[in-house]
Protein backbone atom coordinates (compact mmCIF):
# COMPACT_ATOMS: atom_id res chain seq x y z
CA UNK A 1 0.00 0.00 0.00
CA UNK A 2 1.28 3.44 -1.06
CA UNK A 3 -1.08 6.17 0.26
CA UNK A 4 -0.19 9.80 -0.35
CA UNK A 5 -2.34 12.74 0.47
CA UNK A 6 -2.02 16.68 -0.08
CA UNK A 7 -5.12 18.00 2.04
CA UNK A 8 -6.70 20.87 4.12
CA UNK A 9 -8.44 18.68 6.20
CA UNK A 10 -7.01 17.35 9.28
CA UNK A 11 -6.22 13.41 9.25
CA UNK A 12 -7.40 10.45 11.99
CA UNK A 13 -3.74 9.14 13.09
CA UNK A 14 -5.36 6.06 14.52
CA UNK A 15 -7.60 5.39 11.33
CA UNK A 16 -4.21 5.83 9.53
CA UNK A 17 -2.54 3.00 11.87
CA UNK A 18 -5.09 0.44 11.23
CA UNK A 19 -4.81 0.93 7.50
CA UNK A 20 -1.31 0.15 7.98
CA UNK A 21 -1.77 -2.46 10.65
CA UNK A 22 -4.29 -4.26 7.74
CA UNK A 23 -1.04 -4.76 5.58
CA UNK A 24 -0.23 -7.79 7.20
CA UNK A 25 2.47 -6.09 9.40
CA UNK A 26 4.43 -6.96 12.05
CA UNK A 27 5.68 -3.31 12.60
CA UNK A 28 4.36 -0.29 12.58
CA UNK A 29 5.55 3.16 13.24
CA UNK A 30 3.85 6.49 12.90
CA UNK A 31 5.73 10.21 12.60
CA UNK A 32 3.05 13.41 13.41
CA UNK A 33 4.12 16.89 12.78
CA UNK A 34 2.12 19.10 15.32
CA UNK A 35 2.15 22.96 14.79
CA UNK A 36 4.02 24.28 17.97
CA UNK A 37 3.43 27.50 19.84
CA UNK A 38 6.93 28.55 20.06
CA UNK A 39 7.87 32.10 19.95
CA UNK A 40 4.30 33.42 19.88
CA UNK A 41 3.23 31.75 17.10
CA UNK A 42 -0.57 30.96 17.02
CA UNK A 43 -0.67 29.57 13.23
CA UNK A 44 1.11 28.47 10.09
CA UNK A 45 -0.17 28.90 6.59
CA UNK A 46 0.92 26.15 4.58
CA UNK A 47 1.66 26.68 0.60
CA UNK A 48 2.58 23.89 -1.78
CA UNK A 49 3.49 23.79 -5.47
CA UNK A 50 0.22 21.09 -6.69
CA UNK A 51 1.73 18.35 -8.74
CA UNK A 52 5.05 18.43 -7.77
CA UNK A 53 4.44 17.63 -4.25
CA UNK A 54 2.28 14.64 -5.41
CA UNK A 55 5.30 13.27 -7.33
CA UNK A 56 7.78 13.99 -4.54
CA UNK A 57 6.05 12.49 -1.69
CA UNK A 58 5.04 9.60 -4.39
CA UNK A 59 9.17 9.66 -5.42
CA UNK A 60 10.03 9.21 -1.39
CA UNK A 61 7.19 6.18 -1.02
CA UNK A 62 9.41 4.45 -3.55
CA UNK A 63 12.97 5.27 -2.14
CA UNK A 64 11.79 3.91 0.79
CA UNK A 65 10.25 0.86 -0.15
CA UNK A 66 13.20 0.40 -2.25
CA UNK A 67 15.54 0.53 0.79
CA UNK A 68 13.76 -1.33 3.23
CA UNK A 69 11.21 -4.30 3.50
CA UNK A 70 7.83 -2.15 3.74
CA UNK A 71 4.18 -3.88 3.08
CA UNK A 72 3.35 0.00 3.49
CA UNK A 73 3.87 3.83 3.19
CA UNK A 74 1.24 6.81 4.17
CA UNK A 75 2.31 9.94 3.86
CA UNK A 76 -0.25 12.85 4.56
CA UNK A 77 0.99 16.45 4.48
CA UNK A 78 -1.91 18.98 5.27
CA UNK A 79 -1.89 22.62 3.83
CA UNK A 80 -3.73 26.00 4.28
CA UNK A 81 -3.75 27.45 7.71
CA UNK A 82 -3.22 25.72 10.55
CA UNK A 83 -3.70 26.97 14.08
CA UNK A 84 -1.20 26.45 17.32
CA UNK A 85 -1.45 22.20 18.29
CA UNK A 86 -3.26 21.07 14.60
CA UNK A 87 -1.77 18.30 13.02
CA UNK A 88 0.55 19.00 10.26
CA UNK A 89 2.12 16.11 8.65
CA UNK A 90 1.63 12.42 9.23
CA UNK A 91 4.52 9.61 8.21
CA UNK A 92 3.61 5.65 8.53
CA UNK A 93 5.22 2.78 7.59
CA UNK A 94 4.60 -0.76 7.87
CA UNK A 95 6.63 -4.00 7.55
CA UNK A 96 7.49 -7.66 8.98
CA UNK A 97 10.66 -6.18 10.61
CA UNK A 98 11.11 -3.29 13.62
CA UNK A 99 14.13 -1.44 12.17
CA UNK A 100 12.85 -1.69 8.93
CA UNK A 101 9.85 0.26 10.16
CA UNK A 102 11.28 2.33 12.37
CA UNK A 103 14.27 3.64 9.76
CA UNK A 104 11.72 3.91 6.95
CA UNK A 105 9.69 6.30 9.34
CA UNK A 106 12.85 8.68 10.06
CA UNK A 107 13.91 8.70 6.55
CA UNK A 108 10.57 9.76 5.10
CA UNK A 109 10.07 12.84 7.72
CA UNK A 110 14.17 13.85 7.26
CA UNK A 111 13.60 13.60 3.40
CA UNK A 112 10.74 15.30 2.99
CA UNK A 113 11.31 18.56 4.98
CA UNK A 114 13.83 18.56 2.36
CA UNK A 115 12.60 17.20 -0.88
CA UNK A 116 9.11 18.28 -1.14
CA UNK A 117 7.77 21.44 -1.93
CA UNK A 118 6.03 23.16 1.01
CA UNK A 119 6.81 26.31 2.55
CA UNK A 120 5.31 27.43 5.87
CA UNK A 121 4.61 31.18 7.23
CA UNK A 122 3.95 31.26 10.83
CA UNK A 123 1.58 34.23 11.82
CA UNK A 124 1.57 35.37 15.58
CA UNK A 125 2.73 37.98 18.26
CA UNK A 126 5.72 38.96 15.76
CA UNK A 127 3.57 39.51 12.78
CA UNK A 128 4.32 37.16 9.96
CA UNK A 129 7.18 35.44 8.33
CA UNK A 130 7.82 33.12 5.79
CA UNK A 131 9.70 30.07 7.66
CA UNK A 132 13.79 29.55 6.99
CA UNK A 133 15.30 26.42 6.20
CA UNK A 134 17.68 24.80 9.32
CA UNK A 135 21.02 23.13 8.68
CA UNK A 136 20.08 20.37 11.13
CA UNK A 137 17.64 19.79 8.58
CA UNK A 138 19.90 19.59 5.45
CA UNK A 139 22.04 16.94 7.75
CA UNK A 140 19.24 15.06 8.96
CA UNK A 141 18.23 14.49 5.19
CA UNK A 142 21.81 13.85 4.11
CA UNK A 143 22.29 10.88 6.62
CA UNK A 144 19.94 9.13 4.34
CA UNK A 145 22.23 9.74 1.44
CA UNK B 1 7.88 28.41 -27.38
CA UNK B 2 6.19 30.42 -24.35
CA UNK B 3 6.96 28.96 -21.02
CA UNK B 4 4.57 29.24 -17.88
CA UNK B 5 6.87 31.12 -14.82
CA UNK B 6 5.29 29.73 -11.43
CA UNK B 7 6.45 31.39 -8.35
CA UNK B 8 6.13 30.40 -4.73
CA UNK B 9 6.43 31.61 -1.14
CA UNK B 10 8.37 35.27 -0.30
CA UNK B 11 8.94 35.12 -4.10
CA UNK B 12 5.14 34.99 -5.39
CA UNK B 13 4.07 37.56 -2.82
CA UNK B 14 6.90 39.81 -4.37
CA UNK B 15 6.54 39.33 -7.64
CA UNK B 16 2.55 39.83 -6.80
CA UNK B 17 2.27 36.37 -8.94
CA UNK B 18 1.26 33.17 -8.89
CA UNK B 19 2.20 32.16 -12.35
CA UNK B 20 2.31 33.67 -15.69
CA UNK B 21 3.10 32.86 -19.47
CA UNK B 22 6.31 34.22 -21.56
CA UNK B 23 8.70 34.29 -24.09
CA UNK B 24 11.87 34.07 -22.80
CA UNK B 25 14.43 36.00 -24.63
CA UNK B 26 16.96 33.88 -26.54
CA UNK B 27 19.76 33.84 -24.24
CA UNK B 28 17.48 32.94 -21.51
CA UNK B 29 19.39 29.27 -21.37
CA UNK B 30 19.11 28.47 -17.99
CA UNK B 31 17.28 29.15 -14.56
CA UNK B 32 20.07 31.73 -13.43
CA UNK B 33 19.41 33.79 -16.86
CA UNK B 34 15.96 33.98 -16.46
CA UNK B 35 16.48 34.97 -12.86
CA UNK B 36 18.65 38.01 -14.15
CA UNK B 37 16.04 38.51 -16.66
CA UNK B 38 13.50 38.65 -14.36
CA UNK B 39 14.93 40.64 -12.03
CA UNK B 40 15.98 43.64 -14.96
CA UNK B 41 11.57 44.04 -14.87
CA UNK B 42 12.46 46.18 -11.93
CA UNK B 43 10.21 46.40 -9.09
CA UNK B 44 8.75 43.36 -7.48
CA UNK B 45 11.00 41.34 -9.79
CA UNK B 46 14.07 42.90 -8.73
CA UNK B 47 13.31 42.41 -4.55
CA UNK B 48 12.52 38.81 -5.94
CA UNK B 49 15.35 38.08 -8.13
CA UNK B 50 18.12 39.81 -6.04
CA UNK B 51 20.02 37.03 -4.56
CA UNK B 52 19.34 34.28 -6.55
CA UNK B 53 21.42 32.18 -4.51
CA UNK B 54 18.59 32.23 -2.13
CA UNK B 55 16.36 30.54 -4.30
CA UNK B 56 15.72 27.29 -5.51
CA UNK B 57 14.21 26.32 -9.56
CA UNK B 58 12.14 23.38 -10.66
CA UNK B 59 12.12 22.53 -14.33
CA UNK B 60 8.88 20.52 -15.09
CA UNK B 61 8.69 19.47 -11.68
CA UNK B 62 11.57 18.26 -11.19
CA UNK B 63 14.16 20.06 -8.82
CA UNK B 64 17.40 21.49 -10.61
CA UNK B 65 20.53 23.68 -10.80
CA UNK B 66 20.40 27.21 -11.23
CA UNK B 67 22.86 26.60 -13.90
CA UNK B 68 21.53 23.64 -15.56
CA UNK B 69 19.91 23.76 -19.19
CA UNK B 70 16.74 24.75 -19.72
CA UNK B 71 16.05 22.67 -22.81
CA UNK B 72 12.65 21.83 -23.91
CA UNK B 73 11.03 22.12 -20.58
CA UNK B 74 7.24 23.95 -20.19
CA UNK B 75 7.18 25.03 -16.54
CA UNK B 76 10.01 26.99 -14.46
CA UNK B 77 9.06 27.42 -10.66
CA UNK B 78 11.59 29.91 -8.54
CA UNK B 79 11.09 28.90 -5.19
CA UNK B 80 12.68 29.63 -1.72
CA UNK B 81 14.53 26.04 0.36
CA UNK B 82 11.52 24.50 0.77
CA UNK B 83 10.41 23.94 4.98
CA UNK B 84 7.54 21.90 5.10
CA UNK B 85 6.66 19.21 7.53
CA UNK C 1 3.57 12.44 30.83
CA UNK C 2 4.95 8.99 31.32
CA UNK C 3 2.02 5.98 31.08
CA UNK C 4 3.01 2.71 31.50
CA UNK C 5 0.39 -0.34 31.20
CA UNK C 6 0.80 -4.13 31.08
CA UNK C 7 -2.70 -5.64 30.46
CA UNK C 8 -4.19 -8.47 28.56
CA UNK C 9 -7.25 -5.93 26.88
CA UNK C 10 -5.98 -4.46 23.82
CA UNK C 11 -5.25 -0.85 23.56
CA UNK C 12 -6.35 1.75 20.62
CA UNK C 13 -3.36 2.93 19.25
CA UNK C 14 -5.35 6.58 18.12
CA UNK C 15 -6.49 7.44 21.11
CA UNK C 16 -2.89 6.67 22.89
CA UNK C 17 -1.35 9.31 19.64
CA UNK C 18 -3.86 11.67 21.17
CA UNK C 19 -2.86 11.72 24.51
CA UNK C 20 0.50 11.55 23.40
CA UNK C 21 -0.10 15.00 21.14
CA UNK C 22 -1.92 16.39 23.56
CA UNK C 23 1.48 16.78 26.29
CA UNK C 24 2.25 19.60 23.99
CA UNK C 25 4.25 18.41 21.43
CA UNK C 26 5.39 19.30 18.20
CA UNK C 27 6.43 15.81 17.22
CA UNK C 28 4.94 12.56 18.14
CA UNK C 29 6.30 9.01 17.28
CA UNK C 30 5.03 5.59 17.97
CA UNK C 31 5.59 1.75 17.22
CA UNK C 32 2.97 -0.65 17.32
CA UNK C 33 4.26 -4.31 17.22
CA UNK C 34 1.92 -6.78 15.78
CA UNK C 35 1.36 -10.92 15.75
CA UNK C 36 2.73 -12.43 12.61
CA UNK C 37 1.50 -15.30 10.93
CA UNK C 38 5.12 -16.39 10.23
CA UNK C 39 5.92 -20.26 9.56
CA UNK C 40 2.27 -21.14 10.88
CA UNK C 41 2.14 -19.09 13.86
CA UNK C 42 -1.33 -18.91 14.75
CA UNK C 43 -1.10 -17.23 18.05
CA UNK C 44 1.03 -16.13 20.91
CA UNK C 45 1.59 -16.93 24.72
CA UNK C 46 3.13 -13.56 26.72
CA UNK C 47 4.26 -14.21 30.08
CA UNK C 48 5.62 -11.90 32.37
CA UNK C 49 7.33 -11.47 35.86
CA UNK C 50 4.50 -8.90 37.80
CA UNK C 51 5.89 -6.24 39.35
CA UNK C 52 8.92 -6.53 38.09
CA UNK C 53 7.72 -5.71 34.20
CA UNK C 54 6.52 -2.46 35.48
CA UNK C 55 9.24 -1.44 37.52
CA UNK C 56 11.60 -2.45 33.92
CA UNK C 57 9.05 -0.35 32.07
CA UNK C 58 9.25 2.98 34.11
CA UNK C 59 12.99 2.38 34.24
CA UNK C 60 13.28 2.56 30.42
CA UNK C 61 11.10 5.59 30.65
CA UNK C 62 13.02 7.19 32.98
CA UNK C 63 16.07 6.77 31.05
CA UNK C 64 14.58 7.85 27.58
CA UNK C 65 13.22 11.12 29.56
CA UNK C 66 17.01 11.47 30.82
CA UNK C 67 18.61 11.27 27.29
CA UNK C 68 15.96 12.95 24.85
CA UNK C 69 13.93 16.10 25.92
CA UNK C 70 10.49 14.39 25.69
CA UNK C 71 7.01 15.96 27.09
CA UNK C 72 5.73 12.29 27.36
CA UNK C 73 6.33 8.58 26.57
CA UNK C 74 3.51 5.70 26.55
CA UNK C 75 4.91 2.17 26.87
CA UNK C 76 1.60 -0.17 26.69
CA UNK C 77 2.57 -4.40 26.14
CA UNK C 78 -0.74 -6.94 26.60
CA UNK C 79 -0.28 -10.20 28.15
CA UNK C 80 -1.95 -13.62 27.55
CA UNK C 81 -3.06 -15.11 24.59
CA UNK C 82 -2.85 -13.02 21.52
CA UNK C 83 -4.07 -14.41 17.80
CA UNK C 84 -2.06 -13.66 14.45
CA UNK C 85 -2.99 -9.71 13.64
CA UNK C 86 -3.51 -8.58 17.19
CA UNK C 87 -1.15 -5.75 18.94
CA UNK C 88 0.86 -6.60 21.55
CA UNK C 89 3.45 -3.71 21.94
CA UNK C 90 2.52 0.31 22.02
CA UNK C 91 5.54 2.51 22.35
CA UNK C 92 4.99 6.21 21.70
CA UNK C 93 7.22 8.98 22.46
CA UNK C 94 6.17 13.37 22.48
CA UNK C 95 8.93 15.66 21.91
CA UNK C 96 9.12 19.58 20.78
CA UNK C 97 11.83 17.77 18.54
CA UNK C 98 11.33 15.28 15.90
CA UNK C 99 14.95 13.78 16.14
CA UNK C 100 14.16 13.27 19.78
CA UNK C 101 10.70 11.65 19.35
CA UNK C 102 12.12 9.46 17.02
CA UNK C 103 14.91 8.47 18.64
CA UNK C 104 13.49 7.75 22.01
CA UNK C 105 10.81 5.68 20.31
CA UNK C 106 13.48 3.39 18.47
CA UNK C 107 15.69 3.59 22.17
CA UNK C 108 12.42 2.35 23.87
CA UNK C 109 10.74 -0.87 21.72
CA UNK C 110 14.86 -2.24 21.16
CA UNK C 111 15.12 -2.02 24.67
CA UNK C 112 12.38 -3.57 26.11
CA UNK C 113 13.08 -6.60 23.79
CA UNK C 114 15.69 -7.12 26.28
CA UNK C 115 15.26 -5.62 29.52
CA UNK C 116 11.68 -6.39 30.16
CA UNK C 117 10.78 -9.60 31.62
CA UNK C 118 8.23 -11.26 29.22
CA UNK C 119 8.40 -14.52 27.65
CA UNK C 120 7.02 -15.18 23.94
CA UNK C 121 5.25 -18.65 23.50
CA UNK C 122 4.30 -19.53 20.02
CA UNK C 123 0.91 -21.44 18.78
CA UNK C 124 1.02 -22.87 15.49
CA UNK C 125 1.29 -25.52 12.61
CA UNK C 126 4.48 -26.91 14.59
CA UNK C 127 2.96 -27.48 18.01
CA UNK C 128 4.16 -24.70 20.67
CA UNK C 129 7.62 -23.39 21.01
CA UNK C 130 8.82 -21.02 23.56
CA UNK C 131 10.66 -18.13 21.05
CA UNK C 132 14.06 -17.98 21.42
CA UNK C 133 16.21 -14.84 21.35
CA UNK C 134 17.83 -13.21 18.82
CA UNK C 135 21.58 -11.70 18.52
CA UNK C 136 20.30 -8.79 15.92
CA UNK C 137 17.99 -8.05 19.18
CA UNK C 138 20.92 -7.92 21.17
CA UNK C 139 22.91 -5.59 19.07
CA UNK C 140 19.83 -3.09 18.29
CA UNK C 141 19.82 -2.60 22.20
CA UNK C 142 23.36 -2.55 22.18
CA UNK C 143 23.71 0.19 20.09
CA UNK C 144 22.19 2.76 22.82
CA UNK C 145 24.45 1.82 25.39
CA UNK D 1 15.63 -16.80 56.48
CA UNK D 2 13.66 -18.19 53.72
CA UNK D 3 13.37 -16.81 50.33
CA UNK D 4 11.02 -17.10 47.46
CA UNK D 5 11.83 -18.56 44.46
CA UNK D 6 9.95 -17.79 41.24
CA UNK D 7 9.82 -19.72 37.62
CA UNK D 8 9.06 -18.32 34.19
CA UNK D 9 8.57 -19.68 30.47
CA UNK D 10 9.98 -22.82 29.95
CA UNK D 11 11.75 -22.91 33.50
CA UNK D 12 8.46 -22.65 34.80
CA UNK D 13 7.24 -25.75 32.76
CA UNK D 14 9.71 -27.71 33.44
CA UNK D 15 10.02 -27.22 37.33
CA UNK D 16 6.16 -27.97 37.25
CA UNK D 17 5.62 -24.25 39.15
CA UNK D 18 5.38 -21.08 39.46
CA UNK D 19 7.20 -20.19 42.69
CA UNK D 20 7.88 -21.78 45.83
CA UNK D 21 9.30 -20.64 49.19
CA UNK D 22 12.69 -22.42 50.40
CA UNK D 23 15.41 -22.44 52.93
CA UNK D 24 18.53 -22.08 51.40
CA UNK D 25 21.83 -24.26 52.36
CA UNK D 26 24.17 -21.95 53.97
CA UNK D 27 26.59 -22.52 50.84
CA UNK D 28 24.33 -21.72 48.35
CA UNK D 29 25.59 -17.75 48.11
CA UNK D 30 25.42 -16.78 44.12
CA UNK D 31 21.94 -17.51 41.78
CA UNK D 32 24.51 -20.17 39.77
CA UNK D 33 25.06 -22.34 43.25
CA UNK D 34 21.16 -21.81 43.67
CA UNK D 35 20.57 -23.27 40.44
CA UNK D 36 22.80 -26.07 40.96
CA UNK D 37 21.17 -26.84 44.68
CA UNK D 38 17.78 -26.65 42.46
CA UNK D 39 19.22 -28.94 39.95
CA UNK D 40 20.13 -31.85 42.02
CA UNK D 41 16.59 -32.16 43.54
CA UNK D 42 16.45 -33.88 39.93
CA UNK D 43 13.23 -34.62 37.27
CA UNK D 44 12.24 -31.46 36.10
CA UNK D 45 14.42 -29.11 38.37
CA UNK D 46 17.38 -30.99 36.78
CA UNK D 47 15.80 -30.63 33.73
CA UNK D 48 15.24 -26.88 33.90
CA UNK D 49 19.06 -26.36 35.34
CA UNK D 50 20.81 -28.83 33.45
CA UNK D 51 22.53 -25.70 31.04
CA UNK D 52 23.00 -22.50 34.08
CA UNK D 53 24.48 -20.27 30.93
CA UNK D 54 20.87 -20.33 29.04
CA UNK D 55 19.20 -18.94 32.37
CA UNK D 56 19.22 -15.17 33.60
CA UNK D 57 18.52 -14.39 37.22
CA UNK D 58 16.68 -11.49 39.19
CA UNK D 59 17.37 -10.85 42.96
CA UNK D 60 14.70 -8.79 44.42
CA UNK D 61 13.37 -7.85 40.71
CA UNK D 62 16.74 -6.48 39.36
CA UNK D 63 18.97 -8.88 36.55
CA UNK D 64 21.90 -9.80 37.86
CA UNK D 65 24.65 -11.78 37.03
CA UNK D 66 24.61 -15.76 38.05
CA UNK D 67 27.59 -15.14 39.58
CA UNK D 68 26.12 -12.13 42.00
CA UNK D 69 26.18 -13.00 45.57
CA UNK D 70 22.72 -13.31 47.07
CA UNK D 71 22.99 -11.11 49.82
CA UNK D 72 19.52 -9.99 51.38
CA UNK D 73 17.94 -10.85 48.91
CA UNK D 74 14.04 -12.73 49.49
CA UNK D 75 12.88 -12.48 45.96
CA UNK D 76 14.79 -14.58 43.49
CA UNK D 77 14.31 -15.59 39.81
CA UNK D 78 14.74 -17.99 37.28
CA UNK D 79 13.82 -17.62 33.33
CA UNK D 80 15.33 -18.02 29.85
CA UNK D 81 16.35 -14.38 27.99
CA UNK D 82 13.66 -12.11 27.54
CA UNK D 83 11.43 -12.67 24.00
CA UNK D 84 8.80 -9.69 24.45
CA UNK D 85 8.16 -6.72 22.30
Amino acid sequence: MRRIAVQSEDFDPGAELDLLQGADAGAVASFTGIVRGDDGVEALTLEHYPGMTERALADLAEAAMTRWPLSAVTIIHRIGTLPKGARIVFVGTASAHRAAALEACAFLIDRLKTDAPFWKKEHGRAGDRWVETRATDAAAADRWR
Amino acid sequence: MPLDILYFAWVREHVGLSSERAELPADASTPLKVAQWLAARGGGYATAFAAPEKLRCALDQQVVAMTDPIGEAREIAFFPPVTGG
